[in-house]
């Protein structure tokens, strides 16, 4: 597989960020094989990405969970799974955590637990100089793309077309490149997307595209677990380190996502839990 | 144009055929008055078949020509010049032409009176009725009157034959050609198509047939023609021929095949 | 032919009146070996998924009408049929062209089937659903005169359009193969038949050869349907839900993935069960006038299961000359 | 055949000595305006394809060599050619299988087949891979009794091991309906034959039927093999990076998709084009002994392509006799 | 157990032949000596070629019992029962009797020679080269000895019959089975397999012939035995059953074939 151990992270333990009393909270399965396996591959830029070498996994959840490994003292190892074979290998125990940009809905809590570790709101993509003047109250009846299984083709255009006399006329794409290829041929007049990867993909297009700049309604993202996970605590006391310290911070600036940090991260187990 | 008493059915005059670079006949002449039979003798690999198949225009000749009924097979003449046919014109002098093939050549799939039906209806339009009541008058006259919704291969070899013998007939043909007809039948089987020939040829059926069967040849025959390596040995009447030939190969073919 | 039906048998040398002789048969120790792991394995398998919680059939079957999961289905029903139409119809319009004299013809019909076998259907689909990117407008007309008519690609290709033309055009190159094989496998005596008849070839095609060409095109096709039933779960890509996608869409919001991915493929199994048979009748209908009819798969699936008896054979080929009555005729 | 060789011909009645009339050949419009609109298209297509700038050539280009394509193509082939090696050996024990005698071992081949062609790949891919989560050990032993081996599966079936297994086991049902129907294709005669020799058969099967079955089998095996090629890529979705993959990797992150797709699908191409060379020259292997070589595909292509002239036929099957010195024998 | 001038070389006895529920064969009792020639008339359907299969275990037998050389065709007599034997045994009973087939069964993948080496080779463990070495003795017998290295398809149906029969030689069986081996042959080509057959008697082999061909018939049989509807109709002599028939089917069938 393409499992690839962090490049540059300083072996476990040797990290200045290393806190025994948070690496304590770690599962024993965990401490004697000395590594967490996680679910994570590129495919989302700027926040699932590879390096410039274009193979080591990259972007900023990647590199957030690195950061984690440093605080646990422990090794990260990156199993690249697609998106249909990531919760059985959850389950199965092949990881221990996934990283894929997921949000944080009810319906995912039946069966997994979260850590959160974003707030991502809803933006649109439109062609460069929005020809169509297009923004989030006016797509009633218009052509959008969104990704399959997002939260925005979950829970947020069912929600807006309940305002709508023409209904949205709705393509669930597979991947984001699908749905940028899309909206370049005119497939689609807008896609609908969380507002960091349409920034990104805008800055890509040479100013054919642009994201309109709103954040509407940022819901929680997290990173994955499988239900009842005694992972969940360490990670989540190592991530809120993170943020303490201000590197957490710091690493989404690197990837131009600051709009999306959050002060304190939680667990999620519960459905009752989310607002979705 | 059609035949009169003086126009022969089958007219070829200097017919060559290659295959490639190997040349199977090799300047054939041969005509066939109307109403007569002629049998065909010769070893293996004469080129008995690829003559008879060049006489429909199943195989294209490279010199020569071949009339049927004073047509020119596969060309029309005009203004000096021979204009190739279409397809459809060739196959509409074909349907003129009866074959009937060593194996047969069933259409499988059809039973034995859609066999019959099948081209007067698709070549000539004619009405499925009346092509059925005709055949079913040529399964009746060769003894299969029973066999019409019969399927081929549920036939034996010999009755095999005589639907092909029918199908052909069908089509009101002026000439009937046959290729070995009996040759891949058990010797038993043999007599009841040799007596539908038979009765054919006392009908006035003007017939080439390409036959081992000197005993048929002998009493059929109005001309038998031996061949060997692509051109006719010796031709004449059946008493000259077989029983006085002039040539030492034709003496030691049928030396054999007695 | 290994069941013990009693035999009388008389060793050399014994009188044929003599008591019959007990017929041992020949101990076959491997066979009852592979019979019994078989069935073990069987056991194993079917008590492991039945009894195994993680497989979770009560949401397997809580899913299995969902309304979302049945419209993908359709979406896969539709697709298959449409593109194996498609598929067909070019599928034989390219194996009669590979075989046309005309050189350019044929040598157009082969650079199809290269072209639409060597590239991936995913491009394929992922181009013609975004032709506009390419191409922002088709133009119908006479080259380097005024085009007469003029489309705007995106309104022209709609999604559904470029699925089917996308996996239409594909399959047909796969299905040109099948076809040329099964033209190949035709006697070229029945041509010769029907060409003697005065039949023109695009008669001879239709009624003498392709018919019987069926009964080699017909297994691979099959193979070839199944198949695309699958394949069309690729439309994907291009924003079309089949019931693949439909599940996936479910799992990817509450990542009940096993159970959904098992309503799907109980989904498939059905289905391809159904095309089975029919393509079990379909063999049988053009093995019309055939003596002794192949097993199909879906026979041989059959006869498989049920213990085999001795039936009544077909009629021979050849039929038996019946006795004369006694008279002498020498 | 229509090549415009001068004909000798002369007309019914007139004397073969005259001189030979000119042969104006039939005027086939219909094939004029065929090669025309070919030869039109084609040239449109060559030119909009060239001279589009959407195409991004030099992108197409300069990816081509890129390392991490190159790794993707190298897992792609590997996958074909083990992929292809395990379905055809099972394909080969499948359709023997289901000729066995023995019912469950027909039974369960049968089983088989129905199972693999039925549930879609990508499920059953998921499954392999995540096998633990159904079993999260596999033990080895008699049942009933102490194992005597237990495995940690996720251990055991590692992503690669996972994506063969997939691939492997399910090629092998759809060889088995094409090794199925070619085992049905060889004449029961050869089997009559070795029978009467005394060989078994096991040595039967080897040395006689199949090696003879391989002209039915080779062809629906390359149309396998080349959609194997593109199924692989089924794979990525257990963390394995085929060639499809490597550029769905790239352009994710830069959006070049058009001219990346492009670059792919002309590996594809190269390696179709590779397999289909190789299967002429396995065909016509298997071809020995067979007197007019059948044209496989790429054989139809080139020819399609290269004007035909008349060749020298091969030899007749039934020797000419050889016409004996003169000499009566009466 | 093996033959010695008492024991025959094929002993049938009451033998009857089921297909499903149709009897091909209805309790026919024959003996042929060793040494001796043995040719099988009938009509087609009369079960010559099923009993010819069922000699050497192609076909099980239904009832009754048939002995090659003293051993029993596919079950071994232990303690007053018959056991039937496993397929490596009857394989290796089967390779004592050689048989010719109508439609000649060549392996059309294997040159002559590879034909004539193949079954020594793999069932007696044979070294190649010895095979191969009596294997071009065959062929220079049967007149074909330039021909180890061509292909079966490349040859004439008689040379293909010509290289079967070395096939089966090259075994070295105690018994030979020919059914009807010249009736897919050209006429002419007939002769050529007549004789090689022919010098197999003159050589002592025992055979059994399926035949049509009355005169080898007469020459060469030791014994005729005319078949129909599953049973012998009439046997003896060649000079008594084809000259001086009793039965009016066995006028009637050879009225039709002479
Ligand atoms: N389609 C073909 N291509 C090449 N050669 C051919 C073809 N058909 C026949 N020949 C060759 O032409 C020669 C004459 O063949 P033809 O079949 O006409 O002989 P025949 O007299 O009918 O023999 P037979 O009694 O065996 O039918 C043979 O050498 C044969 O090999
Ligand atoms: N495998 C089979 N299954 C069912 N019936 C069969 C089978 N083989 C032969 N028969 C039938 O058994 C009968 C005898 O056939 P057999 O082939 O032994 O006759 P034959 O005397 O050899 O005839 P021919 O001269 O045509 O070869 C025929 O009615 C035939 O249809
Ligand atoms: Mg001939
Ligand atoms: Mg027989």
């Amino acid at each position: 597989g393409c499992s690839s151990p962090a490049g540059d992270t300083p072996a476990p333990g040797e990290s200045e960020l290393f806190d025994q009393s948070i690496a304590d909270l770690l599962p024993e399965d965990i401490q004697e094989a000395g590594e967490i396996r996680v679910a994570s591959g590129p495919g989302y830029p700027p926040i699932l990405d590879v390096a410039e070498d274009g193979v080591t996994l990259s972007g900023s959840q990647p590199e957030e969970v690195r950061l984690i490994g440093e605080v646990l003292g422990i090794e990260i190892v990156f199993d690249d799974i697609k998106f249909d074979a990531l919760f059985p290998a959850l389950e199965s125990g092949k990881v221990d955590m996934a990283a894929a940009s997921l949000g944080i809905t009810a319906e995912r809590l039946e069966t997994v637990d979260f850590v959160s570790d974003f707030q991502g709101g809803t933006t649109l993509l439109v062609p460069g100089g929005n020809p169509q003047d297009l923004s989030i109250d006016t797509l009633c009846g218009h052509t959008i793309g969104v990704l399959k299984g997002s939260t925005e083709e979950a829970v947020t255009i069912p929600a807006w077309n309940e305002d709508c006399d023409t209904p949205i006329d709705v393509s669930t794409f597979a991947t984001a490149a699908d749905a940028v290829l899309a909206l370049s041929s005119g497939r689609v007049e807008a896609t609908v997307s969380a507002l960091p990867p349409a920034i990104y993909q805008a800055a890509q297009s040479d100013g054919a595209m642009e994201a309109l700049d709103v954040n509407y309604e940022p819901t929680p993202w997290g990173l994955a677990f499988p239900d009842e996970s005694t992972l969940t605590e360490a990670v989540a006391a190592a991530l809120q380190k993170l943020i303490d310290e201000r590197l957490y911070q710091e690493n989404l600036e690197r990837f131009g996502v600051e709009v999306g940090a959050i002060d304190e991260a939680e667990i999620y187990t519960d459905p009752s839990e989310s607002e979705l | 144009m059609t035949g009169t008493a003086s126009t022969p059915m089958v007219d070829a005059r200097g017919v060559h055929k290659y295959y490639g670079s190997n040349e199977v006949i090799k300047g054939i002449d041969l005509t066939v008055r109307t109403g007569e039979v002629t049998c065909l003798l010769g070893p293996s690999g004469s080129g008995k078949s690829t003559f008879l198949r060049c006489i429909n225009h199943l195989e294209k000749i490279n010199a020569g020509s071949i009339s049927v009924d004073g047509e020119l097979v596969g060309y029309r003449q005009h203004n000096g010049r021979l204009h190739e046919l279409r397809d459809a014109e060739i196959a509409d002098r074909r349907s003129q032409i009866g074959m009937v093939f060593q194996q047969f050549n069933l259409f499988p799939h059809m039973t034995v009176l859609e066999n019959l039906v099948e081209a007067p209806v698709q070549v000539r339009r004619e009405k499925a009725k009346d092509a059925a009541e005709r055949g079913r008058d040529l399964l009746a006259r060769v003894g299969l009157a029973e066999k019409a919704d019969a399927y081929p291969r549920s036939l034996s070899g010999g009755q095999q034959q005589r639907v092909a013998i029918a199908r052909a007939l069908n089509m009101r043909p002026k000439l009937m050609l046959f290729d070995e007809p009996t040759s891949a039948l058990d010797p038993e089987l043999v007599g009841e198509v040799l007596d539908v020939m038979r009765g054919l040829a006392d009908d006035g059926m003007t017939m080439i047939v390409v036959t081992h069967e000197i005993g048929f040849a002998r009493e059929v025959a109005d001309t038998v023609t031996f061949m060997d390596g692509g051109v006719v040995v010796e031709s004449g009447p059946p008493e000259q021929v077989l029983d006085d030939p002039q040539r030492q190969r034709t003496r030691s073919f049928l030396a054999k095949v007695l | 032919m290994t069941g013990v039906t009693r035999v009388e048998l008389s060793p050399a040398g014994a009188s044929a009146e003599e008591a019959p002789l007990r017929v041992v048969p020949v101990r076959r120790w491997g066979q009852w070996v592979a019979t019994v792991v078989i069935l073990a394995i069987a056991a194993l398998l079917v008590h492991s998924v039945v009894a195994n919680p993680n497989f979770q059939w009560d949401e397997v079957f809580g899913y299995f009408f969902d309304g979302r999961i049945l419209r993908g289905l359709g979406t896969t029903l539709y697709l298959t049929v449409v593109a194996m139409v498609i598929g067909i119809v070019i599928g034989v319009v390219m194996a009669v062209g590979r075989q046309s004299r005309n050189v350019v013809v044929s040598g157009a019909a082969s650079a199809y089937v290269g072209f639409f076998r060597g590239t991936p259907l995913l491009v394929q689909l992922i181009f013609w659903f975004n032709l506009a990117a390419l191409y922002p407008t088709l133009e119908f007309g006479i080259p380097f005169l005024e085009p007469f008519y003029v489309a705007d690609t995106n309104q022209l290709i709609t999604p559904m359009f470029a699925a089917i033309l996308g996996l239409g055009l594909n399959e047909g190159a796969y299905m040109s193969e099948i076809v040329r094989a099964g033209l190949l496998s035709v006697d070229p005596g029945q041509t010769d038949a029907a060409e003697a008849l005065g039949m023109r070839r695009s008669k001879i095609l239709r009624r003498i050869v392709l018919p019987q060409a069926m009964r080699v095109i017909i297994p691979p096709t099959g193979n070839a349907t199944i198949a695309m039933l699958k394949t069309t779960s690729l439309v994907s890509v291009i924003a079309i839900g089949d019931l693949l996608f439909a599940v996936q869409v479910i799992y990817s919001r509450n990542f009940v993935v096993i159970p959904l991915l098992i309503t799907a493929s109980l989904w498939y199994l059905l289905v391809t069960t159904i095309l089975s048979i029919g393509q079990h009748f379909l063999e049988k209908r053009f093995k019309r006038g055939e003596r002794q009819a192949e097993q199909s798969y879906f026979a041989a699936w059959l006869t498989g299961l049920l213990p085999r008896r001795p039936k009544v054979e077909p009629m021979p080929v050849t039929a038996a000359i019946p006795i004369e009555p006694e008279g002498d005729r020498r």
